[in-house]
């Protein structure tokens, strides 16, 4: 079912900088040209997101559109740790998890825009990426639902015997669904015996849809939540892309080697509305935004990058045209793109021929 | 009369039920603060405040199972389904509690519940977010299950399922929120169980629900204009159903067509064929004829999903056949 | 619905001793007469499971059959705080919670055989009593499913003004399931204002069903789950009547003023197998259940009351002829009973003419 | 040829296919350490040890959505729902992912997955334990259903099953278990898409599955001593459904009575009629009876039980009815 289009055709996803993080000279952290990659990828997401939001109000995107600006460090960071064999699971904000493993910027765009030459056909949209060749299982459009299969995954790559992790990311709202405490009671039970190395990363942007983590609990320290099931865990700041990279490498190499589950609480923000339909968002002030903007991970990276001088102001304007040419090719890529064949609409519901 | 739209007339139902009884309250996702995903709700937690209009965790079988336990303990909960492919994390409640409570507690205990919401697809939800459920709920004894299409009809059936004392399943159709209709502007109630001629005919019956309703009315124009007479049923309630009204229509025209945005197999449609071969077994000069959602999960891709559901085309295609006029 | 029966044509319960717990003259800790209402109470729970055994092995009680006995201070001490308007709520092992609110023995007996004059006119059976005139409100059969009933509940008894709670049991094994943690955490949720006074009485008997807690959870301090709510809990003796009472009186009091959830694991055993069905219990030793047996709730209770002096020999005799006199009856009263009208078996599908 | 047991049947299918193919893991309630509340797997954490044979906490939707995931990962677990009432619990992951993953995946995932446990009643369970859930299932593209009847049937479509690409939702005959009959020693499996003529006659189709087929055969005795041939239709696969088989014998006999256990609604029965009324409208000389449940929650008092489910009588009565000897 995989693999059934090579790399090379489907060409290079986003930006130059390999996946992998290489360290700096000086031993710790990684060294500029693997940070000035990441900030690429950044940028091109974060364009990729506007663009999205503009197809959706021009009526050219339809059903539920997810945008993750604001949030980028988290998945840059965390996926940065890669490797064949992973497997990559988040909800329905999942651009950000396929381009950055991998899918092309076209392939999303198309998707979004329903058309044949879509990451998944355009059978999916934008909640239900895929790209298995790339380690990128979903894309789940029901809260808490993915969480169990992710779990699932998880025992299999044990069973198989490999040192692969999952990368299981869930929102602070899907914290409280029954699926979240089923599927983290088993990844607990059966991590004991080294039979689950499923990371749980928790993306905690303080809402659930309009409801605040303060509304949705009455114990808010989420990330506790999960000595429910020992599952060891941490808090990291989701808009630092350094702290981000430096809790990743560490804990999924452990969890290579353990076969245990670990959780981390990223916290962070979404800058944009729940939905690309979220217009009123009377659920938070225009100041608490104004405030979290300030800390926009793709500006404080850019801060860190002129201060170690790893990028001049003209460097970032060339990056910033580069990624706006690749989203802007993404798009054209789209409205030009043909509908799905028709005869799409009944295929994959059964294997071939069964 | 004033005319207002489904989604207002939705609002009015339930406003005027909890001004007139204190035990009606509202639970459900971003309700409140948010105003309703799709602004049913909007402005009601100012009303009424946040004891009677809850914001729940995403948790649909917790939220769900606990307004069972409060219409157990005598309160008027309506739950909100943010939309109703959500339900599926709360079938074990309203299956396994909700619609046997009564029974296995040889009537001790009543669950006077709503819960309601959007069912249907139509605006690119994609395969997750596409479902018509009145045949999978309405399999279960102890359920009642209603699908209204119009505003008038949207509105006192509210009422009286709010008022009913046991629990029911209101299936709004989404994509008619914004549709407007004339609502009389005095109280009165839409009983379950009755089938609605959306328009007289004396060639075929279409029979449809929901925002199929619409559709079967156009279709009715265009057959109209080929000389064909069709009778619109509009069934309205699901669970009772009215089995009278569409044996009446058939036995005037002897010919129907039940169309549904649902899969076909073991469907509402399937139940209407039944039934008219049961009841109006020397009335039917033709099979009756069921044209439904296509046999896959609903696509993301707008093309795709205009070919996943009853069209204009194959409904008329359908009425011509069991008028003999093309196989 | 409820009340159609009054209390006086259904008789009295359990035992003699009201239900109220009566202070001793030295001020702590029941008074001697109070405790062997309740001695007498156990007898008569004990003797009763006994003889629903025989009728299911007689095959005249079909279906489920879960019996209550090495449990019996945990309902007996929680519930002997009950006020009218609480509401009492539990799984499928239900005989004691009916008997201790005040069903006759007979009705649940006939309950159990299927009978027209059993509690629920032999519609539910043994995992489905109901007595809603005496705050019982059943009897549930799915693992977890009643769990956020009983929650909304206590929210309806704050919504209506009154000080009365919700007390709500559960076992060791439901408590990983999804209900119990979306329950948990809006009775958590609403607590905070004060409308939720659930109290959860985790009966930690060590199995579900064949699954010891160690084998269904790497996070094996169950009442510390409630961390995850913010409801503040404790453990108590389960097999030891005076420590629930103690415990029990302290909680329910404190709850009916502030209307907050509390939770208590109450560490129990159950002395025989998880089911009448279940023959083999190859899950755990003959000696554990032996070494359990030692600590029966029942055989600690009669061993304070020797030792106090609250009883002699001969009257403990005598108490145990009376509780299987009573026990008697209600086998002879449910064989003699009629099979209930067969068009008992469409009603209580729908409120009468709706 | 070997008479064994439905319940050994089952259980040398799964013993078979593990020894076959290391992926095939199973995973349940006390299917392990307990052996098995049915005993169907009972032996086999022995034989397998607990990686493969996996005692699962309570909680259904979990473990059912983990097993997902390991199918779409390349294994090929099989789920024990310790009674499928427990899945009520587990819908959520069975509709939304297994059913929908492989076509919102645009065909990259696949879930070859096997869900299995006993189905119906008969027992005294009561309300919440008793239900027959074919329709329930096989209304969803996505999901094959089966109900196997005999001890044959059973064992070959369990090994269709775990060799099926696709999610199976395999509904076993409770209190079938301890029945007997004939199995080859050899390999075979059983096609799904197929159902099976139990017996043949001329008169009369009596279609069933399940535990009911073999209430239909003691029917056709006794209507054989009547001197009325019964042909009985054996369905076996609800999804996908054997209409030429149903139509064919319909052709020859030109009346039905389906047989179920489910509630009427919306059902299996419902489709029965809705199809031959459609494939076999110039066939049939009368309506198509069903026989079905009775329309209220399982109860548990024996007496109460037995007149909930279909009987010999009522079947017999219907017979009569196509057969315009009665009404
Ligand atoms: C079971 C279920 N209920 C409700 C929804 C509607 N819904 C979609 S996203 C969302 C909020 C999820 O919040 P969170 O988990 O914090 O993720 P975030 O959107 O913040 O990334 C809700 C309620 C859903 N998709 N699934
Ligand atoms: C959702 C669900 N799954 C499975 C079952 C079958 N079952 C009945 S009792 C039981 C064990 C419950 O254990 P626990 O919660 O510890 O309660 P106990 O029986 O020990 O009192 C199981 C698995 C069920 N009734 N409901
Ligand atoms: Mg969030
Ligand atoms: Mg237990």
């Amino acid at each position: 079912m995989a693999g059934t289009q090579s790399r090379g055709k489907r060409g290079a996803g986003v930006g130059e900088a390999g996946a992998k993080s290489r360290k700096g000279g000086n031993g710790h952290g990684p060294d500029d040209a693997t940070l000035v990659g990441f900030y690429q990828k950044m940028l091109v997401i974060r364009l990729f997101e506007d663009a999205a939001q503009r197809g959706f109000r021009t009526g050219k995107i339809g059903g539920y559109l997810h945008l993750y600006s604001g949030q980028e460090a988290v998945a840059t960071g965390f996926l940065s740790t890669y490797q064949p064999g992973d497997r990559v699971v988040t909800a329905y904000r999942d651009h950000a998890h396929a381009l950055l493993l991998g899918a092309t910027p076209r392939e999303v765009m198309a998707e979004l825009y329903g058309k044949g030459t879509g990451l998944v056909k355009g059978k999916g949209g934008s909640m239900h990426l895929f790209d298995v060749e790339n380690g990128f299982w979903g894309g789940y459009g029901i809260v808490g639902g993915h969480i169990p299969l992710g779990v699932g995954m998880a025992y299999a790559l044990r069973y198989e015997g490999t040192d692969n992790v999952v990368q299981l990311s869930l929102g602070d709202g899907a914290i409280h669904n029954g699926a979240f405490h089923e599927g983290a009671n088993l990844a607990g039970l059966w991590g004991r015996d080294g039979m689950n190395p499923t990371l749980f990363i928790l993306e905690n942007n303080k809402y659930g849809m309009g409801t605040s983590v303060e509304r949705a609990t009455a114990m808010t320290d989420l990330s506790a939540k999960f000595d429910s099931y020992a599952i060891p865990h941490e808090d990291v700041d989701g808009n630092d892309l350094l702290a981000v990279l430096e809790c990743a490498e560490r804990v999924v190499a452990s969890m290579r080697e353990t076969g245990k589950p670990y959780a981390v609480e990223a916290i962070t923000y979404r800058i944009v509305p729940h939905g690309a339909a979220d217009f009123l968002e009377r659920y938070r002030s225009k100041d608490e935004i104004a405030e979290w903007r300030k800390r926009d991970p793709i500006g404080i990276l850019e801060g860190r990058l002129l201060e170690r001088g790893a990028l001049s102001e003209a460097q970032i304007d060339e990056l910033r045209a580069a990624a706006k040419a690749t989203v802007d090719d993404a798009v054209a890529f789209a409205e030009s793109s043909p509908e799905p064949d028709l005869r799409e609409l009944t295929t994959d519901v059964y294997a071939e021929g069964a | 009369m004033p005319v207002i739209t489904y989604r207002e007339a939705l609002k009015s139902a339930m406003a005027e039920e909890m001004e007139r009884d204190e035990r009606v309250v509202l639970l459900g996702e971003d309700i409140g603060v948010y105003g309703g995903t799709h602004l049913v709700t909007d402005g009601l937690i100012d009303r009424f405040g946040p004891r009677r209009v809850i914001d729940t965790p995403i948790a649909e079988g917790g939220f769900t199972g606990a307004a069972i336990g409060m219409a157990m303990a005598g309160m008027r909960p309506i739950v909100e389904m943010m939309t109703w492919n959500f339900s599926f994390q709360a079938v074990d409640q309203i299956i396994q509690n909700a619609a046997k409570v009564r029974y296995f507690s040889g009537g001790q205990a009543s669950v006077p519940l709503v819960i309601r919401g959007p069912n249907g697809g139509g605006v690119q939800l994609s395969a997750q977010h596409t479902h018509s459920l009145e045949g999978f709920y309405g399999h279960f004894p102890g359920l009642k299950v209603v699908s209204p299409a119009t505003p008038h009809d949207v509105k006192g059936m509210m009422i009286e399922a709010i008022r009913d004392p046991d629990p029911v399943i209101f299936l709004e159709a989404g994509a008619l929120y914004g549709t407007k209709g004339e609502v009389p502007a005095e109280e009165y109630t839409v009983p379950f169980g009755k089938a609605r001629i959306a328009r007289e005919g004396s060639d075929v019956t279409l029979v449809g629900y929901g925002r199929q309703v619409n559709l079967l009315l156009k279709v009715a124009e265009t057959l109209a204009s080929e000389g064909v007479s069709a009778e619109v049923v509009d069934l309205r309630s699901i669970r009772p159903f009215d089995v009278e009204t569409l044996v009446a229509s058939v036995t005037k025209t002897h010919r129907a067509v039940a169309v549904q945005e649902q899969w076909r197999w073991f469907s509402v449609a399937s139940e209407v064929a039944a039934l008219l071969q049961e009841f109006a077994f020397d009335e039917l000069d033709a099979p009756v004829e069921r044209v439904s959602g296509v046999e896959a999960p609903a696509p993301y891709s707008r093309s795709l999903e205009q070919a996943a559901f009853p069209s204009e085309q194959q409904i008329v295609k359908a009425v011509r056949r069991v008028l003999y006029r093309e196989n």
